[in-house]
């Protein structure tokens, strides 16, 4: 069922159940123009590699220094020297290349990746984004490229559950994380819909298995259209 | 000046001085300089300050020398990872500082001191705690932050292939920090697989040339890895 | 985005602005885009800002652009030169502006531009007319000047050799201001002798990675020379 | 003859011609250390390169993009591909390396060359270097990679006549044409003898074909030791 919500008709599902992992990851990949270069986060936005198509000429970048990178090596394919920005062994594709990290992040932060896709812990209805520190004064702090890729990429999409384990929501009008980026998230995908953050407020561009009306009470918030 | 090949690893990290920062190539294990380590190690330099992506991987390489003891601190863009347990336990306990650094912020800061850039200006990090306490300026409607170089005394390097002239090439993404690192250091120190004569590396596929290579010694390639060890 | 093939040089070319900057590749006539030039021409966008080492040689390649008045200002290195009458005639009667620009201030402003750095201070030039009116500040103990990115609408470049996916290598010292170019310009036009299958070209020699070439021509190399043109 | 100056020993020889261009090639080469890494500007400093000892491991640099560059291509060598920054072509030798022009001067700012031996109009009693432009409002400016060699270098020689068409020194109390370095120049190389500028004052090393006090006359200032 469409619903407008201001100008823009929101896709509103609450009829099935949320997105599983797998199916948010494949929405995702639906959204990721063809000839695109793109970064992967560490994680869950690694499972939509396996849904990009094999012929649009999708081209990943791990930040360790490579383009072209093929999915995951398995038995003799493992090479120790060839990994992602994970740590995980990964194959080459044909038309890779390989340079040093600050090529890679200069490739990053210069605007040159059309799409990442990153993990969240929250992100504010204006697109601040917290992905890298809980705040607990215990936690070792480490960042690794997240900073980087959430300035650098042209498009910022957050992949992330939409309530944490004791649901409360991850979108949020101010992140009470420390903050990866400002102002930085194009779009949300989650399970249970699609957001587009913004200085305006929280646009919804789509649901699954929840109303928009049930949404505004969850997240506190009237989501403009 | 030229480049020299050292007999033995322990002959390559010779003079070492206490409190020297070194800067110490890797991603995790891959293209992490183990032989110049354990030399390190058993050179006996401390009071160190150690530039790295990470801190140190299961109880090999850097994890080895941080639980030597050797390490004042870590420069680094991602300590905490499943297998470093050896760092964990030295920063809970209050025995090791910490400076965590965006990663490719950690990679331009070295290139800056590797090529004579006095400073720069970066829009990574604007509105984090990372950035807390740095100067800031808007330049054409964004705000940047302004990032000092860092500069090693020296630098620990792995890579694959070197002619006797110090060219060097890596292989696949062991080359990471590696070609950055040997230009931001005083004194750079390369393990490689193989060393042969100056001519058989073809120049248009030379990384890192043999100007920024001052030792050399040959250690036979560990290529360990640790599944997610991010 | 991909790296499209384009049939002619002037399909390459086809949408060039008035008015756009354009940075254009080579070191005198080594890694100039003869064959990319002479279909600007011919496509006919005028008002350019040209960022190049030199100014134009003889009356081929960026020369012949010049004296076809399409361009209102160049930023370079070294534009006099022992056959640069076309230019030389065009700033004696006013014709042209000129901003002169160190050497590898012009390459690292780019680099900056291609590299998301905002600025950058540098050594080179403090105390000279190239640095009247720039901002300075003292960074351990050093003047350094603060200089700013040159973007390009288009960059102009020449390679030897790429594949499908837009990957590059070059040739010898013709590789020059090519790789930089193609970070720094919104939309990357590269001429090269031949290009091969994606998979032809071994991923650690490629120098330019096909994410910074937008469009891809063949075009026979045009290896001229002249000695001591600087 | 060997004569005291405050507390540095000159080596005068007033019995002996001035230097011609290939002798005052030849003693540069002889001060530079086997093993460095070198620029040789364009003009005149490229003929130090026929008097660097074969066997010395000296591996020149040339700043469109080279570490390894060899003598001049003559004939079937002569490659439009690879020429010098004088754009003269040149060859390569064994052990050579190719890279752009902002790793090139990268390494140069970075101070990773030894030695760059540059021509000048003048230098200054305390090191200032000026050999881009004679100010003269008709000439077109044109700087090339001079400034950033002046800073680059780890010590940067000079090599220039020692006077001027008309007689005027080309060593000054200060430079009157444009700057391309401030307090730049570690030693100044003439054909009437070899200086080393700094803030204490000019120091004569060597003279050819002059006496010390004939050069204080001439140049109007008293040389310390």
């Amino acid at each position: 069922m469409t619903t407008a919500l201001g100008t823009s008709p929101v896709l509103e599902r609450a009829d099935r159940a949320p997105l599983t992992t797998d199916e948010l990851a494949a929405r995702i990949a639906r959204d990721i123009p063809a000839g695109s270069y793109v970064n992967l986060g560490i994680g869950q936005p690694t499972r939509i590699a396996e849904y990009l198509p094999a012929d649009a000429g999708i081209v990943l970048h791990t930040e360790n220094g490579m383009l072209g990178m093929g999915p995951a090596a398995v038995g003799d394919e493992i090479d120790p020297d060839l990994t992602n920005a994970g740590k995980v062994p990964v194959t080459e594709l044909p038309g890779a290349a390989y340079f040093h990290h600050a090529d890679s992040f200069a490739m990053m932060r210069g605007g040159h990746l059309d799409v990442c896709v990153l993990g969240a812990f929250q992100v504010s209805f204006r697109g601040d984004l917290a992905n890298w520190h809980t705040g607990d004064p215990d936690a070792i702090p480490a960042v690794g490229g997240a900073m980087d890729l959430a300035v650098g990429a042209r498009r910022v999409l957050v992949m992330m559950k939409l309530f944490a384990r004791d649901g409360s929501p991850k979108l949020v009008p101010e992140c009470t994380y420390p903050l990866t980026g400002t102002s930085c998230v194009h779009l949300v995908f989650t399970d249970h819909g699609i957001f587009e953050p913004g200085p305006e407020g929280l646009r919804v561009h789509e649901t699954y298995g929840i109303t928009v009306a049930e949404l505004e009470r969850r997240l506190g918030v009237a989501l403009v259209g | 000046m030229s480049t020299t090949v050292a007999a033995t690893t322990d002959e390559a990290v010779a003079g070492i001085q206490d409190g020297s920062t070194v800067l110490v190539g890797g991603f995790g294990l891959a293209g992490m300089p183990f032989d110049l380590i354990d030399a390190l190690i058993r050179q006996g330099a401390g009071d160190l300050t150690v530039v790295s992506n990470n801190a140190g991987n299961g109880d090999v390489g850097l994890a080895a020398l941080l639980k030597a003891g050797r390490v004042r601190k870590v420069i680094c863009s991602f300590p905490r990872q499943s297998d470093s347990y050896v760092f964990d336990d030295l920063y809970r306990s209050g025995r090791i500082e910490l400076e965590v650094v965006p990663q490719g912020t950690l990679a331009e800061r070295m290139r800056a001191a590797g090529a004579g850039i006095g400073a720069f200006y970066s829009p990574v990090g604007v509105g984090t705690p990372l950035a807390e306490g740095k100067e800031t300026r808007e330049i054409d409607g964004r705000v940047h932050v302004l990032e000092y170089p860092i500069k090693g005394d020296v630098a620990l390097i792995s890579a694959h292939r070197a002619d006797t002239m110090g060219n060097l090439v890596y292989r696949k993404t062991a080359r990471n920090f590696g070609p950055v690192m040997a230009t931001a250091a005083t004194t750079v120190i390369a393990q490689v697989t193989e060393i042969v004569p100056a001519g058989e590396i073809d120049p248009e596929t030379v990384v890192t040339p043999g100007i920024f290579v001052d030792r050399l010694v040959r250690a036979e390639a560990r290529r360990l890895t640790v599944e997610g060890a991010r």
